[in-house]
């Protein structure tokens, strides 16, 4: 789960490293008198916020209410702002990179850092960055900022700041179990001093059980994401019309890659999980329509999950919802003749193999309605 | 595959008594495994399928297990990996899904450090036809045959288990490596197993978005295993920065696309079906 | 560095492990009003402090009173009890133990727990503890607390507390950087809450750079092992009467083996470390004379520090100190011949071999003097 | 020896330009070993007894280093051992007394999981004459011979080594183990080296009050030490509960007792010496 700006700099603040003071408004009543330079920053999930307009520079009072004016409410690249980070303006002199990350090939957390921040890390030249797998038992320990300091040939001074920085952010990302850990760009002020400009933080979303300081919403979730989320579900919408509920991930996404590949469009991604439960299909259902799709194929392998179970819960949801959509269901595997029996009996399409379910969705859900 | 699952093999369950604890041991036992004991707190002196129950996995040792299916909360599986590993248990796989990648990332490397195996988080197990299964894969499915699976997927790879079975060839070793960022064996580690196991004449290697494992595979091949293999990769739809159900499905900055990897298996000679169906077909 | 029971218990508190309630009484106007049962315990350093009368109970205010003024400035087996700790008195149904400790055979933190606590641990036979090293990377995970509650044969409710309190003990001994972290007893009140009766923490005295919270004196250290180890000498004082001065702690102790087993007896040990410095040598006299031995003994292997540079300074403590006693030095190794013609033109006894030196002394400081 | 140190050992000292470094650096190099460089922050380009300073370790592995004295405060020993660790360094010995032993415990086993070799700290160091020597031992009190040392003692080491010299012995090695209560290196670690080494055909132990080292010393020199051993404890007059000097040299609940240790040896059929001169006439 991504952070907003402000959270992440919370998150700094209480571990160390040094960030702008500044203040949160939702609403125009949250403005505070001006008293001197400060930058209102839109606080969207997106890179390349101030060349989007997303951030404005105000050095009077006027300008401080104007910013939250245009800004409040406004929509950037399709994300409404709903949130606003007002902080002192900054005396930049310079401007570095650091990050700590997963680096998912080796399996180890990784340092990244260079001189040359502000600008997205992946565009610049691999031997600008200095980059460091830590060992995660041995986790970070002075000496690796060291050698990224002479990499960086880092002055004495900025140096030990530079260290102190390092080491809380990989601090942060064991603490908080993060994902991404990135300072964006590091400044060095005009007086020398090194502050953290932006603040993006990753959480590990398996991590929350630990981390109730983050029972936040997902702030890249859709509506119907965050409620199939409640309900158990791995949900993602898409922006198809055929609704597709499989079982398992691999199968789901395997689903969705030969739909596509038939020139269908799936409308979402949606894994029923091993549980073995007619309940847990009616309610799938009842999400996926939601969705509003003009027609909905059901690809099931039956494992733990029996295919006479979900062809009940199907025959259920059906008459619960009044489906009018086309339902395809392709069932293999334990009881599937008997699953595909009861479908039958209720007037619904079921296939044996996923290629002819596959087609005759697509068909059908491009088709008339 | 004798180095990881044999005739000897002899597995514990730690949380026996949960939901999945309960009717999995009982698969694994109707599959011919040996599962010789269990924990689950308190309940010690019981037992579940005719498997006694025991406080801890230190008790356990008394019926001297050398594998372990961890399947307990996620909050708990560090606790149990570690109990594992503390106690010397040789391979160590994890069942349960959304585990924080930072404890997966430990477990990981106190195994290594030990000289333990660990499979998994959020992967189906093993299944070696004729020996033994340990983790949740159907037994219908299997027949015991020359090709030997390797997926990051649960349910995709029954799919294509069911399907060589059905085509009329049988699985000399079926492995889900998990679907979580993190994991203990990769496909590197088992393609190597793969190439020096006599049973095993074909691979099939069934890979997903996110991460580069499939194209590290890719490169391995080419350099050192001379048996058969062909390959699946799924996500090929998927939206950029969604996680497709497994934590470790996402496309991510432009890596870890579906094209990169087919791309790469491509170049290294490996057959990429298109749909799970064709494998058998690629196989022939 | 071993802690007084009152720091030990604020630790507990502060880190999760319960305690009574108390304060500390340091003068007679430090007492508090009697509400309910107390117990006014000594704070002093030594095993039994109960069975010697240093603990007392209170179930008024005429015997809280009483008690801290018959323990106040009393001395316990020597040692005066300056502070005491009164505490609420509790409702005590079982003793248990549980200690986390250095196993220094095995260099590994070490849990130790029976049911049979409140007594000395030695004196258990060992089949009724439970013994577990702990691998320090890994470290104390919740499992080693259930193998514990299952050897220790714990209900439920008993055995959640007291894995509770063993894993916050073991965070103790390591953020700490504990050599022990014991109590005993722990108790199992009448209620069925398990509380820490006593606490011992010993400090290993290598980490006080890192734990400015403990920036307390040694309470085992003599007045003039406290001075010495200010100046940065290793000090012991013993109760015989020869002053001992040598290089390097083996050696040290070996000139006072030797002078025991010529039935010398030595005032003290003072390692002069390895630097080569005369000023060096003339502060460890001025150490070494505080102590009013009979005679003194220098013993020198000159491998770094150079012999005459301990001439030069011994020369010079001679005459700044107006020694009268016997001063003997052995001087072997860097500049011996140099060395011990510095002494014999200033009248002091040099040797070239240590058990000269050892016989000389040992004869000259049990004579007139 | 040549597990630990020989005639291809590359030193190079971390904190080179301080006053321990600086000097030991220098003595070093004159007894003849290859020290090929130091770090000291902030210095690199310069160098100290002609030895060129680095800024990290890592920037050291130019010149090849396989061996590493560590003369850093003791805060910050942790860091540097890590370091050394880190970059792969086989053998790493500390000098630094005051190591807090949580530090040195943390070290040690990162060390043994990497197959690194760790000795002290608070030690010093190891000499082989003829060879190579890494520590602090002065220079002049060695000659070539076949005589083994193991000590937990400083100058209590100089002091026998110069006696055994004096009485026409000479040395193979001799290791100092470090004064601390945890170490790297045990005497059941170098006795094992010592067996297998064909230039010591005479062992000697220095052990002192507090731990059980010296009980396991003796124990195994009965089961597995064919060579001669003789031994000398100091610490016989040292009051209960007090360190004397060395962290690791205290008697504690009437365990480390000299007694105790003298009694292990003698029943293990070695000869202890009442006094440090005393070894040269127990080796006759």
């Amino acid at each position: 789960m991504n952070l907003y700006e402000y959270l992440g700099k919370d998150i700094f603040r209480q571990n160390g490293i040094p960030v702008p003071d500044g203040y949160l408004v939702e609403k125009p009543e949250d403005v505070r008198k001006y008293i001197k330079p400060v930058v209102v920053k839109s606080q969207i999930l997106l890179g390349g916020r101030g060349k989007s307009g997303g951030i404005k520079f105000a050095r009077s009072d006027d300008e401080l209410k104007n910013g939250v004016r245009e800004l409040l409410g406004s929509e950037i690249r399709g994300l409404k702002v709903t949130k606003l980070l007002v902080e002192d303006m900054i005396d930049i002199k310079k401007e570095m990179y650091v990050s700590i990350s997963l680096n998912r090939t080796e399996r180890k957390p990784m340092l990244m850092a260079t001189t040359e921040g502000g600008v997205e890390i992946e565009s610049l030249p691999h031997e600008k960055i200095f980059l460091r797998l830590i060992d995660p038992l041995m986790g970070y320990s002075d000496y690796i900022g060291r050698e990224a300091s002479s990499f960086m040939n880092l002055s004495p001074e900025i140096s030990s700041q530079f260290r102190s920085i390092v080491s809380n952010l990989y601090k942060i990302f064991v603490k908080y179990d993060c994902e991404l850990a990135e300072i964006n760009p590091l400044v060095v002020t005009g007086s020398g001093s090194l502050i953290a400009a932006d603040a993006k933080v990753v959480i590990d979303s398996d991590s929350l059980f630990r981390h109730k300081e983050f029972n936040v919403v997902d702030p890249e979730k859709t509506k119907l994401e965050l409620e199939a989320q409640s309900k158990g579900y791995s949900f993602v919408e898409m922006d198809g019309h055929i609704g597709v509920i499989a079982n398992g991930a691999g199968l789901t996404m395997a689903t969705l890659d030969a739909l596509t590949l038939h020139k269908g469009k799936p409308r979402n991604f949606l894994d029923l999980g091993g549980t073995d439960s007619v309940d847990i299909v009616v309610t799938a259902f009842d999400l996926v329509l939601k969705a509003n799709p003009k027609a909905i194929l059901v690809n099931i392998f039956g494992g733990v999950t029996k295919c006479d179970t979900v062809a009940n819960g199907i025959v259920e949801a059906k008459k619960k919802f009044n489906i009018k959509q086309h339902i395809v269901v392709r069932l293999s595997g334990i009881h599937e003749v008997e699953g595909r029996q009861i479908l039958k009996d209720n007037g619904i399409d079921a296939f044996s193999d996923m290629m002819s379910a596959i087609e005759t969705v697509v068909k059908l859900g491009s088709g008339s309605q | 595959m004798s180095g990881l699952v044999d005739e000897n093999t002899k597995v514990i369950v730690q949380g026996i008594t949960g939901h999945q604890g309960k009717f999995h041991s009982g698969e694994m036992v109707k599959f011919g495994t040996k599962v010789v004991g269990g924990t689950s707190p308190g309940k010690k002196g019981q037992s579940v399928n005719g498997i006694p129950i025991f406080e801890t996995v230190a008790d356990t040792m008394s019926v001297k297990p050398n594998a372990t299916m961890i399947s307990v909360a996620a909050p708990y599986v560090r606790d149990a990996a570690f109990e594992a590993i503390d106690a010397g248990i040789k391979l160590i796989y994890i069942l349960t899904e959304h585990v924080p990648f930072h404890d997966t990332m430990e477990i990981l490397y106190e195994a290594k450090r030990k000289d333990i195996v660990m499979l998994g988080p959020n992967g189906p197990g093993i299944t070696r036809p004729g020996y033994a299964k340990i983790g949740i894969m159907p037994n219908h499915i299997f027949k015991k045959g020359d090709v030997a699976v390797a997926s990051r997927s649960g349910t995709l790879t029954y799919e294509i288990v069911g399907s060589l079975t059905n085509a009329g060839f049988g699985e000399s070793t079926v492995i889900g490596l998990g679907g979580d960022p993190v994991v203990g064996l990769t496909y590197i580690d088992v393609l190597k197993l793969f190439q020096e196991d006599k049973d095993t004449k074909n691979i099939v290697l069934v890979g997903e978005i996110g991460g580069n494992n499939e194209e590290l595979a890719a490169a391995y091949i080419k350099k050192n295993i001379t048996k058969k293999v062909v390959a699946y990769i799924t996500g090929r739809s998927a939206p950029p920065g969604k996680r497709m159900g497994h934590a470790g499905a996402i496309v991510e900055h432009g890596t870890g696309t579906a094209e990169s990897k087919i791309k790469a298996f491509n170049e290294s000679g490996v057959s990429v079906a298109e749909y799970p169906v064709d494998i058998p077909k690629l196989l022939r």
